[in-house]
């Protein structure tokens, strides 16, 4: 099944390119985005199953064994990853298709969504440092191009700093590559595992904090996130469901491989994950309820949520990074969906201020209903999946001792349910108190569901899927503690690459 | 140029830059070559043909040769002497030739030696400026261009009759 | 030996040039003196890399070299020119004649159709 | 003889780097750059004739070609900002 | 059980969606899956009277030892009975509450279902967990239910309040049970007892926060206030959640836990002075108000602190006193609520200073009340008056440590009680028809029908029948206390126990009760004592600013929207953490060589021409800078032997300054603002501490060096199994071939960034033509439209010479690449500067006259080339981007190696002059766009 | 490494931080590419120095690894910084100028503009008027 592996990151990219010469006719570039996102959803679903069945899966680009080649690396992990992210880059393809809006008619959108889809999906699979880095850089340009789109004024400023920070990123993580290859002579992930053991302690202490520094500005961490609320949110509301849900989830994601994968035990930087979380969760959601925007409170609520799953990692313990990775599931899912409706409440109001929507409850039921399900789920309200999710943290906190941190947690957790809170008063209950921006767009007709159908109808499937996690957490949980074994002992990881 | 100038010229830059003559770089840089100028055609020009002189070529590269010595002389004493000859000034230059090769051959001479310099040239009329550095005798700096123009004028197988044709000079913007 | 030699006196060339681009007081003057490191100075050295090298795929990409700086760099060279004498204030240059003047100003009212 | 034309290379560069970093019109600071770039083709030659490696040239040859486009380029700038 | 929790989650789902057209009947409906609830339970009854216990279990997250575990058993039907009864009673109540004309009743009609199932969960869980999951929907719907209608400005802010208040108790009792659950290793509530240590500071801690979660839900003092805010809600929904069900939650987890734990230290004195507090400070209250709803929630508050008493003493008799009362107050207290909705429907008002007088036809309204009264105040014959005797009798035994005291303090809670229950008569009934009397104001109000005021009267016919008929539920009760407390005794509910101590206190009770009433207003001033107790509103109140200040203040000063001061702070993080993480197990390997000397004038090159970028003032010479630091970039790359890397660096030097050209011809050419000589100090501090850690950090990591790098096997290889003698190139297209194909895609989409972001005004002219297809390559109307560049002669001729010239260079890196320097990215690159010929001859319309091919075609022909060639092979079966060679071999033509990997570079030849192409496309034209 | 190599490294680097720190969009993105120079001297620096790693013309070949590496990270600046002009060029046709603005939404909040929620000053109202003495 190894073929399977290189698929989700190729044929986005011959997607990409067809859509590119495809240019003359949107339908065109449409059903070749569908077809290929819905190959890649399937390629992931027969992925997953096969890795958890036999295990982890090796795929080397041009037939080169590691060292030599790139490897791609299918373990629980990534699949599981691989899974979700797909999911979500077909069910917002749907929504932007469905929304009537001229942005997403640029006819470079369809090509540059798929090379995100590609990047993304070759964060998860690639198993070689330097790969990661190309992969995180497929998905950043394409991310500057869809958050710059539409080239307004907001845009403009929000993408210098996105843009600005996110190079920053990138080239501390050429010069962080650089000093790896300078002390141990590989950029292969399995191979760096076992040289990195051979490092001075000091140094290697040091690579591991450097690395999370590299990955904590993408993973938005406390104090590297204030980026985040400054461009997620003026991007259209397609795009960032999909960063929001996606771009973090692929720092946290490479933040929790290489500090698993790297480093032994002695020299993970535990507590300062703790405090890390701690103050990302904090910040974070003192953030969210001094925002008086919807697409900016939930931007600052992924920054908290951010640090829920640097806490699980904090643990190093199968509960700690199980609960992290049961989070990550989670909160894909959930902030996608709470961003979809978030654009839907932004078309239905005219606009995403608290101030100048309100009392929507009468005349936009469905969509109350469509934003306050993934809104309680993540305030980790039960018995949505964010329960599950908050519980298996703090389950995994009292059993390694870190109540301090647990403490802070729980208050953050109510201090989330106030901030979503918020969003649903003033948007669904409270009357608007200013008259509408003259030049923002005026609300747009509505019709029964609160939107077209078309962006109505994910937005719905996405609550459904949030609800059958909290379902099928027994499962998923499983699949996650699975995970969690398999990373803290990277030992099959590294058997896996290196057998010839 | 005829086309069939062009792919000789650049089958030989092709053969220069693989460093071997072989039937397989003949033929790919043959094959490439005419590629490149179907994919690529260059702008027709109605220009009366003209056969490039040998000798007149030989001539032209002597003199240039000698004079890039002798102003590369002048111009290390000016560098090099705490003395400044330097008398700078612009020529306007009417070139009896007016043919865009010819303009261009001059000027780009002209460029090569130190000392004169091309600042502007225009094709109707044709006239290119030249700055020169040392301008103590501004007859002589004129002799000097008009004999290049001559050398190069045989080189490429002139003189021949301007061919006035509308769309050079509804392009020509000086 | 020769090869090294020739090497050395282009070399020596492009010092004098570098020297004339420091030292001249106004650009035109400046690009002069660049002229002379671009053409002769560069050559020579080039010639005498071209006979100490042996590969003869190594000799002709030498030669390569130089005769497409001969045909690039005149035009480059002259366009700065062109740029810097159509630019510069016509009332401050050290010039003792100048039969540019009329073009200058004709271009300066944008009756050449620049935009600029 | 060679490190000699390194040294007097080096020497040239410095000049052409005084002159970029001192402009003081943008031209001046083309021809700075310029003549480093010639500079640097020199060292080039030089060096594959020191080492006896024509690995360097094809560099050499790109920028035969390319380091006049740059001039060109600014030159149609200088045009239309002056200086 | 489950079957009917999902019933009642089913059908009020159903409601909140389909139920807008049914109207008020939406709430005759939604009483339906109630009723199943109560008939079932009745069914159990006899089974459970008998001390058996149902339960069923369904796992959930077996890894989180969550499972859906439910029981009934006594306790557990008591309240199921209370909560699904009295929900059918005020299910049926409140068709008649709300006129048709009502928005939205199917939402409330089905959220109060959704709330009546979660309660059947919270009484019948038998997992911590699972307890706590349904209190949390509890809490959701009442703050649903609260601010139902939103558009009143209370009811939003009492909603609020409600859900804050019991979500943050919630959070802590969720902490306090994972520590239960850790110390016991079980999470079952039937297991708890068996299993779990009493003492331990754990145990302190998880109890006092398992209490914070039970006082909130239970609106203890100081956490009371969000009860007599939520009067706010409907009356229906007040009478139901706010006296039935929600309130009872706390009291009933304390009564399940009380037995486990009234050995602890913490449990009983907590329980009970909280309780005490309450019960006094809420029977003051009640007193003082005069909206008749308000005097209700006061007394709730009251009696619910008395219940706190009761069960949390944890003693047997305490027990059974507190489970009378718990039914007593279910019922007399909803009955009550029922009738304030009545009056406040039918007179517009429930304060009791303006309530009209009511006729005859008001009796049974009258007669429920009266009763409702008399057992909430225990007068004989009520149910209310079996409880307070059973209290009495529990506590004269002295059963533990201050019972005197609390004796004391419930007989005095308890005569405030009779007090604000004769306030209530008086106030709704007698005293307007008094003031009738005097002033003749009579209004005939139309009577309520018998729907309206049926569940209120039944709920009153419970209160006596169960206080006359006692015998119906001594076997119920018996099971109930002996399901808490194995130990208890059996109960035996009396009307009559005799002449003896309780009656006495009883008596006093009343009269005390019958004094403060009357005196009312004269000791209007003792009572202020209730008001000046620090009130659980205004702490609530300030926590909520003192959260949204802090918030804002703290958001204020770190999110502060300038990009410098993030950069700053990212960069000095990046620097100063690994740094200082290093620094602690230091260990510093010793001096490296100090360098060559070949390197010293490129070392000085950059760093001279870096300087100069910095240091300059004017964009564009900024830009020249940094074209000579990428030169000696260059210059360095071939010190270090890095052919391939001096080539691009010198090709991608020279397009980077053809570009920075095209983009800063537009900016103004002097950076204007200098910034102030602290921000410059800042800056330089934080660039030092970068400069530092870099270097340190790059002779530590060097020094670090002890493996071989893989690179070894790829210059061994390259020749072998790459068939390319340029090694670098061969890793490119062959060994790191994906890295290649993330690279140009990179590349592509970045190009499509710059055209997208360039040409947002030209889009909308487009979109009237031809619907913003990229405009095709020969477009001879462009030049009309875009200003003549002027032509020079000799730049024009010297163009039609070069370009093929550069052309043909581009395919000779291209092909020679594998084996010398070279390759796709500088060929393409090179191929791309022959259209910057071009573009300086003439401007863009001569880009696009020569182009031939519109700019995307050959980026997207590019990019599938590539693409198609990695995936190809997995077509065939092998590994992506598998590269294929044969050796063919021809006359005349010797042996000639055809390898897919030149395919593969053909692709990012083709991307790369596609994105050269693309960059003219985006900043070439001269026109300068009109704002947008 | 030698200390002269990591010393130039580490001046780019603290060059590059220095324009980074700056406002406006041109010097920031000049100071990347200084930053990214540093990354490539180190990278390269990274591996063993030698002759072209080109098979048959030296014995002593220089790591190739790391230039193929920088390699893609130089061509990926380009593409990157290529896009961050074009953001630099829309800047200017918005604003006629490339200064990288503040946030307006954080200096709002900074600036202390009330929360438009009328959460509190409701509660302040309906709980006084709640308890009204008699
Ligand atoms: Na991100
Ligand atoms: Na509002």
């Amino acid at each position: 099944m190894s073929w399977l592996v290189p698929v989700p990151i190729v044929l986005p990219l011959v997607g990409a390119a067809l859509s590119i010469l495809a240019g003359r006719s949107r339908v065109a570039q449409r059903v070749i985005s569908l077809v290929i996102l819905t190959t890649v959803v399937a390629a992931s679903v027969a992925l997953i199953i096969v890795v958890d069945r036999d295990g982890t899966i090796v795929s080397n680009a041009g037939g080169w064994a590691a060292p030599l080649g790139i490897s791609l690396v299918a373990d629980r992990f990534a699949a599981v990853m691989l899974l979700v992210a797909s999911a979500m880059l077909l069910v917002v393809l749907i929504y932007a298709i469905g929304e009537p809006g001229a942005e997403r008619n640029h006819v470079g959108f369809q090509s540059v969504y798929l090379v995100l889809a590609a990047g993304v999906n070759a964060s998860f699979l690639t198993g070689d440092l330097f790969n990661l880095f190309v992969a995180f850089e497929m998905m950043l340009t394409a991310s500057y191009v869809l958050l710059t789109l539409g080239g307004g004024r907001e845009q403009v400023r929000a993408g210098m700093t996105y843009v600005v920070i996110s190079l920053l990123a990138s080239t501390l993580f050429v010069t962080t590559l650089a000093l790896l290859y300078s002390a141990t002579g590989t950029v292969n992930m399995a191979d760096l595992a076992v040289r990195i053991a051979d490092l001075p302690p000091g140094v290697r202490s040091a690579f591991a904090v450097l690395l999370l520094v590299v990955f904590g500005i993408k993973a938005a961490l406390f104090p590297l996130f204030f980026w985040l609320p400054d461009s997620y949110p003026t991007a259209p509301s397609p795009i960032t469901a999909v960063f929001a849900g996606l771009l973090t989830k692929v720092g946290i994601y490479a933040i929790i491989r290489t500090q698993t994968l790297f480093f032994p035990v002695d020299s993970r930087p535990a507590t300062l994950l703790l405090i890390i979380a701690g103050a990302t969760m904090i910040f974070g959601v003192l953030g969210a309820i001094a925002q008086n925007d919807v697409k900016r409170i939930l931007s600052f609520t992924i920054v908290s949520q951010i640090g829920y799953m640097v806490m699980g990692l904090g643990f190093f313990t199968v509960a700690g990074v199980a609960a992290a990775v049961f989070s990550m599931i989670h909160h894909i899912v959930v902030k996608t969906t709470l961003f979809l409706s978030g654009g839907l409440i932004e078309r239905a109001g005219g606009s995403s201020r608290l101030t100048r929507v309100g009392a929507m409850m009468r005349d936009a039921p469905v969509l109350a209903v469509l934003f306050l399900l993934p809104a309680l789920s993540l305030a980790g309200i039960p018995p949505f999946s964010g329960f599950i999710s908050k519980f298996a943290l703090v389950d995994a906190g009292f059993a390694s001792r870190e109540y301090a941190i647990v403490a802070v947690g729980l208050v953050v957790s109510l201090l989330t349910l106030l901030s979503m809170i918020r969003i649903w008063a003033g948007v669904f209950w409270n009357p608007a108190e200013e008259p509408q921006d003259p030049v923002a767009s005026a609300p747009a007709a509505t019709g029964r569901l609160g939107g077209p159908v078309f962006m109505v109808v994910p937005t719905a499937f996405l609550v459904a899927c949030s609800i059958a996690i909290a379902v099928a957490a027994g499962p998923i949980y499983a699949f996650s503690e699975r995970t969690a074994a398999d990373l803290l002992d990277p030992r099959a990881y590294i058997q896996a690459v290196n057998a010839r | 140029m005829r086309s069939t100038t062009r792919i000789v010229w650049l089958l030989v830059f092709w053969l220069l830059a693989w460093g071997e003559i072989s039937a397989a770089n003949v033929a790919s840089g043959l094959l490439l070559g005419t590629a490149l100028l179907v994919a690529f055609p260059p702008r027709r020009r109605p220009t009366r043909a003209r056969r490039v002189s040998a000798l007149g070529t030989a001539r032209l590269i002597v003199y240039v040769i000698g004079q890039l010595v002798t102003s590369n002389l002048v111009m290390a004493r000016e560098i090099l002497s705490p003395h400044s000859r330097i008398r700078s000034g612009v020529l306007a230059y009417q070139v009896r030739d007016a043919s865009d090769e010819v303009l261009t051959l001059i000027a780009n001479i002209i460029a090569l030696t130190p000392g004169a310099m091309t600042v502007e040239a225009s094709r109707t009329p044709a006239v290119i400026y030249v700055h020169f550095l040392f301008l103590h005798d501004v007859d002589e700096a004129r002799r000097g261009i008009a004999r290049l123009e001559r050398l190069v004028v045989a080189a490429l197988g002139g003189p021949s009759p301007i061919p006035v044709d509308a769309s050079t000079s509804k392009e020509g913007s000086t | 030996m020769i090869g090294e030699l020739l090497t050395l006196i282009g070399s020596i060339l492009v010092l004098i040039s570098a020297l004339g681009v420091v030292r001249f007081a106004d650009p035109l003057a400046r690009m002069h003196a660049l002229a002379k490191a671009s053409t002769l100075g560069l050559l020579l050295i080039l010639v005498g890399a071209a006979i100490n090298l042996s590969d003869m795929n190594d000799i002709t990409s030498v030669a390569l070299a130089g005769i497409l700086h001969i045909l690039t760099s005149p035009p480059a060279s002259n366009m700065v020119s062109r740029a810097i004498y159509l630019e510069r204030d016509a009332t401050h240059t050290n010039d003792v004649i100048d039969e540019g003047a009329v073009t200058l100003a004709r271009y300066r009212a944008g009756g050449s159709g620049s935009s600029a | 003889m060679t490190q000699a034309a390194f040294v007097v290379l080096a020497l040239a560069g410095a000049c052409f780097a005084y002159r970029l970093s001192r402009g003081p019109s943008l031209a001046d600071r083309v021809i700075g750059l310029n003549g480093f770039l010639l500079v640097g083709m020199g060292a080039l030659a030089v060096h594959a004739a020191h080492t006896g490696i024509g690995s360097f040239l094809p560099a050499l040859v790109a920028l035969a070609l390319v380091g006049p486009i740059s001039n060109g380029m600014i030159a149609r700038f200088i045009e239309r900002l002056g200086g | 059980m489950l079957v009917i929790l999902a019933a009642f989650a089913v059908a009020g789902l159903l409601l909140v969606v389909l139920g807008r057209r049914l109207g008020p009947a939406a709430f005759l409906v939604a009483a339906i899956v109630p009723a199943i609830s109560v008939v079932w339970t009745c069914a159990q009854l006899g089974a459970v009277s008998n001390g058996e216990v149902l339960s069923e279990h369904t796992s959930w997250v077996g890894g989180l030892g969550l499972s859906l575990d439910f029981r009934l058993d006594a306790m557990a039907a008591t309240m199921t009975l209370i909560v699904s009864g009295i929900g059918v009673l005020t299910l049926v109540y409140a068709s008649r509450y709300f006129t048709a004309d009502t928005p939205d009743l199917g939402r409330l009609a089905g959220l109060l279902v959704l709330f009546a199932g979660a309660m059947v969960g919270v009484v019948q869980a038998d997992h911590l967990l699972v307890l706590y999951t349904c209190w949390e929907i509890t809490s959701v719907t009442s703050y649903l239910l609260i601010g139902n209608r939103y558009t009143d400005a209370n009811a939003r802010a009492a909603a609020l309040q409600a859900l804050l208040i019991t979500g943050a108790g919630g959070l802590a009792m969720l902490g306090g049970f994972v520590l239960l659950g850790h110390s016991a290793g079980t999470y079952r509530l039937s297991e708890l007892a068996a299993k779990v240590p009493t003492s331990g500071p754990t145990i302190t801690i998880a109890l006092v926060l398992v209490l914070l979660g039970a006082f909130t839900k239970s609106a203890q003092y100081p956490f009371h206030a969000w009860l007599p805010a939520a009067m706010a809600a409907p009356t229906p929904v007040s009478a139901y959640l706010h006296s039935a069900a929600m309130v009872k939650a706390g009291v009933y987890l304390v009564a399940r836990l009380s037995p486990i734990f009234a050995g602890a230290a913490v449990w009983r004195p907590s329980v009970l002075a909280v309780g005490i507090v309450t019960m006094v400070v809420g029977g003051l209250r009640a007193l003082r108000q005069q909206d008749l709803k308000l005097l209700l929630a006061f007394g709730t508050v009251s009696q619910l602190g008395f219940m706190m008493v009761l069960f949390g003493a944890g003693t047997p008799a305490m027990t059974t006193a507190g489970w009378i009362l718990l039914v007593a107050h279910a019922m007399f207290k909803a009955a009550l609520f029922m009738v304030v909705g009545i009056l406040d429907r039918a007179t517009g008002t429930r304060d009791l200073r303006y309530l009209p007088a009511l006729d005859r036809r008001w009796r049974w309204v009258e007669v429920a009340t009266v009763i409702s009264v008399a057992s909430m105040a225990g007068l004989p014959l009520a149910l209310g008056f079996i409880a307070k005797e059973a209290t009495y009798e529990a506590l004269i035994d002295r059963p533990f440590a201050g019972s005197a005291f609390v004796a004391a303090v419930v007989v005095s809670g308890s005569m405030l009680t009779v007090a604000y229950a004769i306030r209530f008569w008086w106030g709704a009934f007698v005293a307007p028809r008094r003031r009738v009397k005097t002033h003749l104001t009579a209004v005939a109000t139309p009577a309520p029908g018998l729907l309206f005021v049926g569940p209120a009267l039944c709920l009153a016919a419970a209160s006596i029948v169960l206080g006359v008929a006692l015998a119906l539920a001594d076997r119920l009760g018996t099971a109930a206390v002996r399901s808490l407390d194995p130990s208890a005794a059996p109960v035996h509910l009396a009307l009559w126990h005799g002449l003896s101590a309780p009656l006495a206190l009883s008596a006093i009770t009343v009269a005390g009760g019958l004094i403060l009433a009357i005196t009312d207003r004269s000791i209007q001033r003792v009572l202020l004592v209730g008001s000046t107790l620090p009130k659980g509103e205004a702490v609530y109140l300030s926590l909520l600013r003192a959260v949204g200040a802090t918030s804002r203040r703290v958001t204020g000063i770190v999110q502060n929207g300038s990009l410098p001061i993030y950069s700053g702070v990212i960069l000095a993080t990046a620097a100063i953490l690994p740094t200082a993480t290093m620094l602690q197990k230091w260990h510093w390997p010793g001096w490296p060589s100090i360098g060559a000397l070949d390197d010293a004038p490129i070392a000085a090159a950059l760093v001279v021409s870096a300087l100069g970028a910095a240091s300059i003032r004017r964009r564009f010479s900024a830009a020249l800078f940094l074209g000579a630091t990428g030169y000696a970039m260059a210059g360095l790359f071939v010190v270090y032997g890095a052919p391939d890397l001096a080539l691009t660096q010198v090709t991608v030097e020279t397009l980077s300054t053809v570009v920075f050209v095209l983009v800063l011809r537009r900016l103004p050419d002097r950076f204007e603002r200098q910034s102030s000589l602290q921000r410059r100090a800042v800056r330089l501090g934080i660039a030092g501490i970068v400069g530092v850690s870099v270097f340190v950090f790059a002779i530590v990591a060097a020094a670090s060096r002890t493996a071989t790098p893989v690179s070894e096997e790829m210059i061994s290889r390259s020749v072998p199994d790459g068939h390319g003698r340029n090694v670098v190139n061969v890793i490119l297209v062959d060994f790191r071939g994906l890295d290649t194909l993330g690279e140009i895609t990179v590349l592509a989409a970045a190009s499509i960034g710059a055209v997208a972001l360039a040409r947002v005004g030209h889009r909308a002219a487009a979109e009237r033509g031809e619907r913003d297809a990229p405009r095709p390559a020969v477009d001879h109307t462009a030049s009309s439209s875009h200003t003549v560049v002027p032509r020079i002669v000799f730049v024009d001729v010297s163009v039609q010479v070069i370009f093929h010239v550069v052309l043909m260079a581009s395919l000779w890196l291209l092909f020679a690449g594998h084996n010398q320097p070279g390759g796709g990215f500088v060929g393409g690159l090179l191929a791309g500067s022959a259209f910057a010929l071009r573009y300086i001859a003439g401007g863009m319309a001569e880009v696009r006259r020569h182009a031939r091919f519109r700019p995307w075609t050959v980026l997207g022909a590019g990019l599938l080339l590539a693409a198609a060639m990695a995936a190809f092979p997995i077509v065939r079966g092998g590994a992506v981007l598998d590269v294929a060679s044969k050796s063919v071999t021809l006359p005349a033509f010797g042996t000639i190696a055809m390898s897919t990997a030149i395919v593969f570079d053909i692709g990012v030849y083709l991307t790369v002059v596609g994105v050269v192409l693309m960059a003219f496309e985006a900043f070439g034209d001269e026109r300068e766009e009109v704002r947008a | 490494m030698t200390v002269l190599l990591a010393a130039t490294a580490a001046a780019l680097f603290a060059i590059g931080t220095y324009l980074v720190l700056q406002r406006k969009l041109s010097r920031i993105i000049i100071g990347i590419g200084l930053m990214t120079h540093g990354a490539n001297v180190l990278l390269i620096t990274s591996g063993r120095r030698g002759d072209a790693p080109i098979i048959g013309e030296s014995n002593s070949l220089s790591d190739p690894l790391p230039q193929a590496l920088a390699l893609t990270a130089i061509v990926i600046t380009f593409a990157v910084t290529t896009l961050l002009l074009a953001l630099a060029y829309r800047s200017w046709l918005l604003t006629h100028d490339d200064e990288v603005e503040d946030d307006v939404g954080d200096r709002a909040v900074a600036r202390g503009l009330p929360l438009a929620e009328d959460e509190e000053n409701t509660l302040t109202t309906s709980s006084t008027s709640r308890d009204s003495a008699p």
